[in-house]
């Protein structure tokens, strides 16, 4: 039974119970690839396998782009 | 073309510690293409480029992120928080950035009119403190107000980024005489940010005597980008140059250059 | 520093069929000593220097001489006719000059007035015409008049040299629109000569599109001549590849330089 | 606004022995209509106007003439040698223009150039002699270049007017140091003619100390010939008033306009 | 000089619903003498002037204070805050000066630096809520910043006075674009206060289409400030007919202003 | 019986008991050529005559001069 | 029998015998409204009723117009 | 018996019949290190030898200097 979830501000639903650590590879995402916010806290890479991701949870998944 | 080592000296430019030989920081936005970028960064000698952070992109490509272009080891990047309207935006970029793990440096850009991006310089001072606080090294955007440049510098900035004119305007150097104040009343690094449009400008913002020059748009909308890359490089080295060298005073009146005596009968 | 070669990829500069790599031309005179005066020229990595032709001094050294400093062999030596007043002094100056063996080319510099050091254009055009007869390659001192730098090339000039502004007053480009127009108009070397006063000049001048430059006070007078010597070296490349490259168009409306899309909730 | 009498205290202009307390003098040409130009010339304050010497139109209305609304017994009329590219082409068209009978003055102008509408100075001063030794009282159009002015001066020109910038370009005091120049080494009247756009450039040309200004585009071309004409007539004056006055001095510090003493404690 | 009525039809300047029908507002230090000031500000045409609060010294004359010399019944007076460094200070002499019981307008001016006299914008815009809350009309001095010209504007500020250079540098205009910018953007009057240096610096700040200029050692240490008065008065009109007119656009390419056509053969 | 008063930052002994109208007749000062703040208080002319000044006191007596 | 004669630039045919003055007429033009180059030589405006036009002479006739 | 001669516009005498090879080195100068102005003509340097300088000549001797 899937949940619902915001991810860089559009709903996905993803299958339940996953971490944040099988919610990125489920995005196709390496770990180290990306900085994750979640909730509006900043998640340290060594909590992504111990987090896990529930109904209604807002993440935001950023990284480097070119810039000025 | 070799410099003379004697000529070369000068000290380098140090910020928060870390030294860099050059003296010209480039932005990595708005280049036709990567491979521009890449070629134009390493044809201007910079040894520090700004990038942004914003959220990956899940539906194209995963090639977007700089960092398959950048190597962290070999060209150093300072995150900045452009975008930003308000402190709170600008520091939880600045926290996004540093979790990235590479530093704790920021460019610190609390923009307060979308029409001019000319800085909010109540809100980024007030990002500073909150900054500084928590252990970054800030690098800040702000106008070419000392007053404003004094209380950024006593709030514990790494260095002090005036801008020459609005960011990507290539107006060039408006202000010398308030961006000289600055410079002369700053201890920190001062760093002339936006608004140079071509080498010249470059060259002129350094004979003012600031430490260093940031720039994106005049590579990035050059028609060749790299030749204008390493346009740049010599522009700001010929005017730090020409700074250290001490210019000949101006004169409303012509002098001769040739010898007045031992003309002919 | 090492130009990359197809960035230094630029024509050389080429005056009556001789080519030069460097498109800045120096002067030799009132540098405080000599030996400031050869480092400088060395710094400057100009190919071409411009001389004098004087009275020996009968009673003083015999080392005045300038070739007791400067080859001819490594360095191509420019005769001036400076500070002459008339066509027929000009060219009695330009025989003696070549009657030293070294060539047949003469910077041709008919002054008309003492306090401003501007040229005589009559007379500047009449000594041309007689010289070119002669088989003289002449480089002539001119102001930005368009139409007297035409009529210059019509009388056979090999490079025409308007002014940045008066000899030795180091007030830089004053009238950017006259210059370029020379240079569009054309079609023979536009070598900008007098004024310029320091790297920035120097580069911004070049990016008006003249294929070089030539300067004296602005070395001399430094309070480092070898290092403004570089700095000029440098200013002037940076000025080519800037030309070269082609300017960011100026805007009075900022553009951001980092992505407006992507943006945190 | 009325002008307290001391005040307006400053010599006429005078010229060739006619003396106009106005020291701004405008073209008739390029106005979008004759009301117009009428209007603005009023609106002027100018004394004198030019015209240009052309062909009847024997098959369009007999109306053209400019005599059919200018009153050469209230506005004292100069007639130009526009559009002449030869000395004997000037000769020619100035004869004409005194054979109409008003006066023996003509305002000489010799094209070099059809893209920058500069002078051919060789012809103006050829055309300048032959004329004054015809008894004309002749007012000479010029470039920037002092010696060329003082030549003309020589010849017996009755006022030298040097450009601001290229006729129509609107470029407004490109080279104040040259037009002040000139000023201070000719005795006769300079009067600046071309290129003014706008009341500041007429404000800071006149702040040169030059007797007078010549313009045209600035009006005809305004969105508000009338009004536009308005503002050049009080610029020109305030820039008169201001050099007689002398201006403070520039510095790079500031002082307080308010006591520093008897602050509260 | 009459004004034709069309022509000076212009609407009054409206400042906190008090009309004013001269943009240009003048200090009252550092005259060499009271008889230059009210003469200077007589030909200036100024209907408002602004004057500091200080103590009265109890040991000389009583003629010092202004009042003996100005008729509040003929020219309205502006108290400053000249001199005070903190918004508290500022709030202190704004609430002594309008105690003197003439208005409650007060000329907000807060210091952040004495060597530059640049505003502390920080506490400026502090007091400016403060004096606004306590029913002041606030006419506030600060910087080229349009971010905090737009923050005093909604402070409730009756108009904003960014600087065109510092107090009393005679420097000008040295940023038009953001004086342009902050008119551009702000509905409250925008009046340039500081820097203009001579008449055409009046003249050019006013074409860019601000209501007004207050300035103070312009006139004070003119040679003759009183001549130099009636140029500012003119030259502050001329500005701002021009603006309204509308000037002829800028080219680089020469415009005859007489016909092509009807040449002789 | 004289008092000490602060004027202007300059240490003053007047008679005791007088008002500020009063103290300002004795410096030579117009009540209306003047601006009284009387220990940081600004005072409204209509109470010069009530005020008494006492030992201790600070007053600012101001003015306009000319300024930019 | 008609004369060719050349009017600012322009081939034109007059009756024979025309003096200037007449020319003019013929043409509409008031003498004092124009400047006469005959044959290259300006004409001055009292000689027009004594000059006379004859096959082939060329004219010039130029007034003031608006100029800068 | 000497002669009066001209050299850079002072009055010098020499022994009378030297040629202008043998002037330069009466005032120490070798031939290559300058150029002569004979009475007014540039002289080739292979004249030296065969130009005799008599009574009343004026040579200019020049080189070049520093000059821009």
């Amino acid at each position: 039974m899937p949940m619902n979830v915001t991810v860089n501000g559009d709903p996905r639903s993803f299958a339940s119970g996953l971490n944040v650590r099988e919610l990125l590879e489920a995005l196709g995402l390496r770990p180290q690839q990306v900085v994750v916010e979640h909730n509006r806290e900043i998640l340290d890479r060594a909590r992504y396998e111990s987090t896990p991701v529930v109904e209604g949870d807002s993440l935001e998944l950023v990284h480097f782009v070119g810039g000025g | 073309m070799q410099t003379p080592p004697e000529l070369g000296a000068d000290a380098p430019l140090e910020i928060a510690g870390r030294q860099f030989r050059s003296r010209l920081i480039v932005g990595t936005g708005k280049y036709r293409s990567n491979d521009d970028m890449v070629r134009a960064i390493e044809a201007s000698g910079a040894e520090m480029v700004t990038v942004a952070v914003r959220r990956v992109d899940l539906d194209r490509t995963k090639e977007e992120g700089i960092l398959h272009h950048l190597d962290p080891e070999h060209i150093f990047l300072l995150p900045n928080t452009a975008g930003c309207y308000t402190a709170e935006d600008a520091v939880r970029y600045a926290r996004l950035g540093r979790a990235a793990g590479l530093s704790d440096w920021v460019k610190l850009e609390v923009i307060g009119d979308q029409r001019t991006l000319l800085p909010d310089v109540f809100a980024t001072l007030e990002a500073a403190r909150i900054l500084v606080a928590e252990g970054f090294r800030v690098l800040a955007y702000t106008n070419e107000d000392v007053v404003t440049a004094l209380r950024l510098e006593d709030a514990g900035c790494s260095a002090v980024m005036p801008l020459a004119s609005p960011i990507g305007s290539g107006l060039g150097l408006v202000n010398p005489y308030f961006i000289r104040e600055i410079k002369t009343r700053l201890q920190c690094p001062v760093i002339v940010d936006a608004g140079v449009g071509t080498a010249s400008d470059a060259c002129v913002t350094m004979e003012q005597g600031v430490d260093g020059i940031l720039m994106n748009t005049a590579l990035a909308e050059a028609g060749d980008p790299v030749r204008m890359a390493h346009a740049m490089r010599l522009g700001v080295e010929a005017g730090r140059l020409a700074f250290l060298a001490g210019r000949m005073p101006r004169r409303e009146v012509a002098v001769p250059s040739s010898p007045t005596a031992g003309m002919l009968a």
